[in-house]
């Protein structure tokens, strides 16, 4: 077998994407296609009386406009949820789930009110200043901290209070390890709210064929299949009459993966009732309010230690915001519990979620999805006891990490998939003494930063471990089909946004068959081409995704040479695959090309006999017993302007173990992606409400999106520790950049700093923060 | 966003309560005000077109005056919505007498919400210290004119 | 509704006349009356850096322009590099630098270095940089991008030399 | 965001420019670059009713100097030709070292020198860096013309002393004087958002070595740009040390009154203002005292 996987391959994707010939929602036009625009509400809390859109359908060009009575029976909250609750016992949910229009109260700043279909966007936005909206304010929950006091307003009204859920994991005996503890350390953790800020909006385009009783959806969800059966179980349509396509998607990152968001609904319901294509392409203002954000979480932390720096046990009480809705269950506060475990040997663990509802937009995962905020409280908490028990910060965590031989390692608490929470392989100290090493951290810490901060500069050093949980189930399918052009086609569900699907995926299948990588065309991301698997999400595309597509391969390769082997007369074992060929190892003009296989596998003439298929294709589907585990250290040198606060990252480094690494360009790629929103999530961007629930940064000019100057080069290592769980070996490698950055930035300013008794508890920074932590806090911006 | 400043009129304090009083007086201190109307004794509503360079929008509001003591203090309330957005305040004014005539205190906080604070915060603080200069300015003219009418 | 007007535009060495209303912005001009896709919309606040294409020739945000004011002006787009089959150096320099994920921003930043590789091949650290700071990504850190504009100058270099 | 309908003209002559805007006064509103009206335009904060185009007005695009050193700049001079054009960077250095700091390449392709000076935006750097230098402006209108000082142009948040029907066309940089040195130094979240705090100093010595003159005019510290005359006037007669720059960097701050905002507090502006100030002073004074500064 020609070895493909961890190859450097260019991608098969570029040359589209490169010449302006890829299909983006945006750029799908049809015959007589409408355009909508949603009037969405201003106010975060409000009691709607009245919507009258009566002088927006006067405007010429205005075709409809519909509000929640328009609706009639199609109106509902809901549907179910995208991730239900755990159905563990001693788990308190309150399932409220969005609305496609609202209907009595607006719940946060930019739920829907009304959409208006016209012939052109232009004219469909002029008609949302005709529609008049009859509300009454009402009194905003915008602090999570203040949510559950008995006199704060009620987000759901039929709700006791704002409490979304709550949930009490525990691990040992936390309060006989507090007993036992030498030193014990009690902080509250503040982490704020951020955007995935993907350079595509969301869009889509929905077609109902009157005539062909089909229905059409061009859509930038992550997540086509489960689209494409909800709308169909929604509008009582059979799935075959429902077609979802997610063409290129320009980025994710967690937000484009939701059932449902209203526009969906809409869309759809809008199409079905005026049997015309429309068209509704989210607008950047419209993104920062209605399309989902995260972290926004407060913990009370308290880690208990030994004087020589062992961890007893840690707890972590925590409030998770979750916005107005809660469709996305406890996936993110669940990753931040394991998450908060990180590659430690933590004995005992109590860990108190509540779950808060407020008049804000919805958090679903982004991009880490609850993992930097685990990774930030246990990271910061030994940074706090390396200090106070005068241990150095690398040598802290060294003492601490889970030895190599006990994996796989059960932490007895529940992950996300609500399975036990069992890191499948990992082996840590290398990691770490690898960045140690490339980032020179005996000689920056001995001799450079004293030297420096001589000449009154204040440089410092960073440096995490980090866990993540990477490749969750159910499944994901694939099916691999040879054409009878030789060249091999690859279908399967999850869809794209960047990840470099189209070139891993056909690594595999390319090693597996002996062809070409340019010769394995991909489809994903279209229902009609593939009818079963859940999504791109949860970094699992590289895991599940692609060992599906392995699996598939695989069968393919088989039926290929069986098939030759009767065809050459040559036994298997003395065939090879290579160059698009089945060949007799010995005797290489004794050959048939893939391509006259597959015509013969396929004949027009002579019968399939019983118990064979035709053609050389496969289906296969890969579910991994539970997640992989993936692990990594990051280190970095910052340089604070303490006259100005500004900070510039000196250098970046990354130690990655995602195990097998399917393709270095395209995992390096991740990687810096992830270290770069990283960095943004550590001191550039940040949502800021006000107590009202009023975003006052919803726009790229305000919310800061690190450009090329803000980002440092990223000096990546790899280590390979394969996953036990899956044939390839691979782990998820999507989300590991972002997650260690907030807390390795906060440690490396902390240092740079170097003032006795500051601490840096929250994230983001900004430099305004930092002013205020150096001089006083009455100076609040 | 909080307000507060001081500034001193060349005018007796009656003069100036009385022009601060003036609903005409109020509606030429800001610029595109229409259709001021007096709903009670110490209850307005109107119309204002907001103008601040391209920036320009339509504003509908109510402004009502509470605990007043004439003519030294009072309290205004105000609430408004247009397309740019919403807002809701209110302030204290204080007129004290100096040397130099009257000594205007104002202190107060307005929240605003909707388009304008989700996409001009940069412009809304500032935007109020123009307004407010802009209108003292109108004010000064005012109570010159005030001052020659009377002496007329 | 104003009142429509005539314009004429040559883009990408063609010319095209359309009748079109004065506030349609250039970026939606370019995308949905000329059909050339390739050129995205990311903000429409001129941040992003998505819509740039060249208005005579200098890097443009397409959605800070009406397209009445490309009348009588030449304008390039990402439709104007190379084909699939035959990619332009630059366009060959992001492909063998990874330098795009999702492909969303990568037009704009095509559209925006261009003229820089177009002026001068002798680049300092200071001019990639300078070259990207109109534009954002969120996928590649922009690391593989700055590799690639060195690459790209690299290959045009010597293009231009043979 | 797709902006609101509006008219639109495009004149050809300065006369059918100005007579759009003497009929229609404020309803009328120029489009110069469009790189800020643009953007308020597609969130429909401005809805102007009628667009007065001045890009086909070729005789609004110069970069010249008069005899006697007076650098000219036609209004509608797009920034990328004043970035790159060496009478600029001859004349009026602080101009040239400034522009790579005004928006994005993209930005400087299409705005202008005069759209950003008539936008009075309190953060932008041209309005500030034109009163630093003592720079003039030609307003006119149907009815005449007349020159406004920079320091008397602008009045406020998107405000300056232009009349409705009157239009920026000329911007004139008065030539340094010879040991003069300037700089300008920001504050900034990204490379090239609005500073949060900006300050343009320009300073000139006398034979003896005292400073003869100094100007600190900064920038997202009031509702335009803000000059700190009485700290400057500290400086003036005496001869430069860093205690006496510390002293007035020190100083600057009673005379500005900056606003919070979501990025940065008061407290924090003034603190960057005087740390601004002070690095502004020591460029600018070094340049001064360079052997061989001697402006054109």
């Amino acid at each position: 077998m020609a070895k493909l996987i961890g190859k450097r391959i260019t991608r098969n994707e570029d040359p589209r994407l490169l010449t302006g010939q890829a299909l983006f929602v945006d750029d799908v036009e049809l015959p007589g296609m409408l355009h909508a625009a949603f009037l969405r509400s201003e106010y975060a809390h409000a009691k709607l009386k009245g919507v009258d859109v009566s002088a927006a359908l006067e405007r010429p060009g205005v075709i409809a406009a519909f509000t929640a009575e328009d609706m009639g029976d199609a109106w509902s909250p809901g549907p179910p949820l995208v991730i239900p609750p755990p159905t563990i016992e001693d788990v308190e949910f309150y399932t409220r789930t969005q609305v496609p229009l609202v209907k009595d109260k607006i719940r946060h700043a930019g739920e829907p009110l009304a959409i208006v279909i016209a012939e052109s966007r232009y004219i469909a936005e002029d008609a949302l200043d005709d529609i008049v909206v009859d509300l009454e304010p009402l009194d905003v929950v915008a602090d999570i901290e203040r949510a559950l006091d008995p006199d704060s307003p009620l987000v759901h009204d039929d709700l006791e209070s704002n409490l979304a859920a709550h949930l009490v994991q525990e691990k040992g005996d936390y309060a006989a390890a507090r007993e036992q503890a030498d030193k014990v350390i009690r902080r509250r953790i503040v982490i704020e709210r951020g955007i995935a800020g993907a350079m595509e909006n969301r869009g889509i385009v929905a077609s109902w064929d009157n005539k062909q009783q089909q229905l059409t959806v061009w859509d930038t969800t992550q997540s086509p299949i489960p689209i494409r059966n909800g709308l169909a179980s929604m509008f009582g349509l059979s799935e075959h009459q429902v077609r979802v396509i997610a063409p290129f998607v320009g980025g994710g990152f967690g937000p484009k993966i939701m059932m449902f968001y209203p526009e969906e609904v809409l869309l759809t319901w809008s199409t079905l009732r005026m049997g015309k294509p429309i068209k509704w392409i989210e607008d950047r203002r419209e993104n920062f309010y209605a399309t989902t954000q995260e972290r926004g979480q407060v913990h009370d932390v308290e880690l208990a230690l030994t004087n020589d720096g062992r961890i007893l046990g840690l707890s972590d009480d925590f409030l998770h915001d979750t916005g107005a809705y809660d469709p996305y269950g406890l996936t993110i506060p669940l990753n931040t519990q394991c998450h908060a475990l990180g590659p430690y040997d933590i004995p005992s663990y109590s860990s108190d979620l509540k779950v808060i509802f407020t008049n804000m937009t919805l958090t679903t995962p982004v991009r880490g999805a609850g993992r930097p905020q685990g990774v930030f409280v246990i990271e910061r908490m030994l940074d706090i006891a390396a200090k106070e028990l005068g241990i150095d910060r690398a040598e802290i965590r060294k003492r601490n990490y889970l030895p190599k031989d006990v994996f796989p390692y059960d932490n007895l608490i529940i992950d996300q998939a609500f399975s036990s929470f069992v890191i499948d392989s990992g082996d840590y100290l290398p990691a770490m003494e690898k960045a140690l090493e490339m980032i020179e951290y005996e000689k920056f810490t001995q001799e450079e930063q004293p030297k420096l901060r001589e000449e009154g500069r204040r440089v410092g050093i960073g440096v995490v471990s980090f866990i993540e949980t990477t490749g969750v189930g159910p499944y994901e399918g694939a099916r691999v089909t040879i054409e009878s052009s030789g060249k091999v086609s690859t279908a399967t569900g999850v869809g794209t946004q960047g990840q470099g699907h189209f070139t891993v995926f056909a690594q595999i299948v390319a090693e597996q068959l002996g062809v070409d990588v340019r010769d394995v065309h991909l489809v994903t991301g279209d229902t009609a081409q593939f009818h079963w698997g859940t999504g791109t999400f949860a970094s699992r595309g590289a895991v599940v995704a692609a060992n599906a597509v392995n699996a598939a391969a695989s069968i393919v390769r088989g039926k290929v040479l069986e098939l030759a082997s009767e065809l050459l007369e040559t036994p298997e074992e003395e065939l090879e695959l290579e160059d698009g060929v089945v060949r007799v190892a010995d005797i290489p003009t004794k050959s048939m090309s893939l391509g006259e296989l597959a015509q013969r596998a396929n004949p027009l003439r002579g019968a399939v006999e019983p118990g064979t298929e035709p053609g050389l294709e496969a289906t296969a589907y890969f579910g991994p017993k539970y997640g992989a585990t993936a692990f990594g250290t990051h280190a970095m040198i910052v340089e604070v302007d303490l006259e100005t606060m500004m900070v510039e990252i000196k250098r970046y480094i990354v130690v990655e173990d995602c195990g097998t690494v399917l393709n270095p360009l395209i995992v390096d790629g991740q990687l810096h992606g992830g270290v770069a929103l990283g960095i943004g999530n550590s001191f550039y961007e940040k949502l800021v409400f006000d107590e009202n629930g009023q975003l006052l940064n919803a726009s790229f000019a305000d919310y800061l999106i690190p450009t090329a100057a803000e980002i440092p080069r990223i000096e990546i290592a790899h280590q390979v520790t394969p996953s036990p769980l899956n044939p390839l070996g691979s782990k998820g490698v999507g989300e590991a950049g972002a997650i260690p950055v907030p807390a390795l930035f906060a440690q490396a300013v902390e240092n740079a700093l170097g003032v006795d008794g500051l601490e840096i508890l929250e994230s983001p920074l900004s430099p305004q923060r930092l002013f205020e932590l150096l001089h006083g806090e009455e100076t609040e911006a | 966003m909080k307000i507060e400043g001081e500034h001193v009129f060349n005018g007796s304090r009656e003069d100036v309560w009385a022009m601060v009083r003036d609903p005409e007086v109020l509606a030429t201190m800001l610029p595109g005000t229409t259709n001021l109307n007096q709903l009670s004794e110490n209850e307005y509503e109107g119309a204002i077109n907001l103008r601040v360079g391209p920036i320009s929008g339509g504003f509908s509001g109510r402004i009502v005056v509470e605990d007043e003591v004439p003519p030294e203090h009072c309290k205004l309330v105000a609430e408004g919505e247009g397309r740019p957005g919403f807002f809701k305040g209110s302030g204290t004014v204080d007129l004290i007498e100096v040397d130099a005539g009257t000594l205007m205190k104002y202190e107060g906080e307005i929240q605003i919400g909707g388009k304008l604070a989700s996409i001009g915060q940069r412009l809304i603080d500032m935007t109020s210290k123009t307004m407010i200069r802009q209108g003292m300015k109108v004010l000064d003219a005012a109570l010159e004119e005030r001052k020659a009418n009377v002496m007329d | 509704m104003s009142k429509e007007m005539d314009v004429t535009v040559t883009v990408n060495g063609e010319v095209f006349q359309r009748t079109i209303e004065p506030r349609l912005l250039l970026s939606d001009f370019i995308r949905h009356e000329l059909n050339l896709s390739g050129t995205h919309v990311g903000c429409e606040q001129g941040v992003c850096g998505a819509c740039t294409i060249l208005f005579d020739g200098l890097p443009t945000r397409s959605c800070l322009m009406f397209a009445v004011q490309a009348d009588g002006h030449e304008i390039r787009t990402v439709e104007d590099l190379g084909t699939m089959e035959d990619l332009h150096p630059l366009q060959e320099a992001f492909q063998e630098a990874h330098a795009l994920q999702c492909g969303f921003c990568t037009p704009g930043f095509l559209m925006s270095i261009l003229p820089v590789l177009e002026g001068t091949t002798d680049l300092s650290e200071e001019d990639v940089q300078r070259a990207m700071e109109g534009n954002l990504c969120r996928c590649t850190g922009y690391q593989h991008i700055e590799d690639a504009v060195r690459l790209a100058a690299e290959k045009m270099s010597s293009g231009s030399e043979s | 965001m797709k902006p609101a309908p509006f008219e639109y003209v495009v004149p050809t002559t300065m006369e059918e420019a100005l007579g759009h805007l003497a009929e229609h006064g404020y309803d009328a509103k120029v489009l110069a670059g469009g790189q800020s009206l643009i953007p308020m335009m597609n969130f429909r904060l401005a809805q102007p009713s009628l667009l007065v185009d001045l890009n086909k007005l070729a005789e609004l695009s110069f970069i010249r100097s008069e005899e006697d050193g007076e650098l000219r700049i036609g209004a509608m001079t797009r920034h990328h030709h004043v970035e790159h054009d060496a009478l600029v960077a001859e004349h009026a250095p602080l101009i040239h070292e400034a522009m790579p700091k005004i928006g994005t390449p993209q930005i400087r392709s299409r705005g202008t020198f005069g759209g950003s000076i008539a936008h009075a935006d309190p953060a932008a750097e041209l309005t500030t860096i034109c009163v630093a230098l003592d720079g003039r402006f030609r307003c006119q209108s149907a009815s005449g013309e007349r020159w406004v000082p920079a320091s008397e142009f602008f009045l406020g948040m998107f405000t300056s002393a232009l009349e409705p029907e009157e239009m920026l066309v000329e911007i004139a940089i008065p030539p340094l004087a010879p040991r003069t040195g300037w700089a300008l130094e920001e504050a900034a979240r990204r490379a090239h958002d609005f500073a949060l705090v900006g300050v343009g100093a320009v300073v000139t010595l006398d034979e003896q070595n005292l400073c003869e003159r100094a100007r600190l005019v900064f920038l997202s510290v009031g509702d335009g740009p803000v000059e700190a005359g009485k700290a400057a006037e500290m400086l003036i007669g005496k001869e430069v040390s860093s205690e006496l720059i510390r002293a007035t960097a020190e100083a600057v701050t009673e005379e500005l009154d900056p606003s919070a905002d979501i990025h940065a507090s008061v407290e924090y502006r003034l603190h960057l203002a005087r740390v601004l100030a002070k690095r502004a002073l020591e460029r600018a004074f070094a340049r001064a005292s360079a052997p061989g500064t001697q402006a054109a």
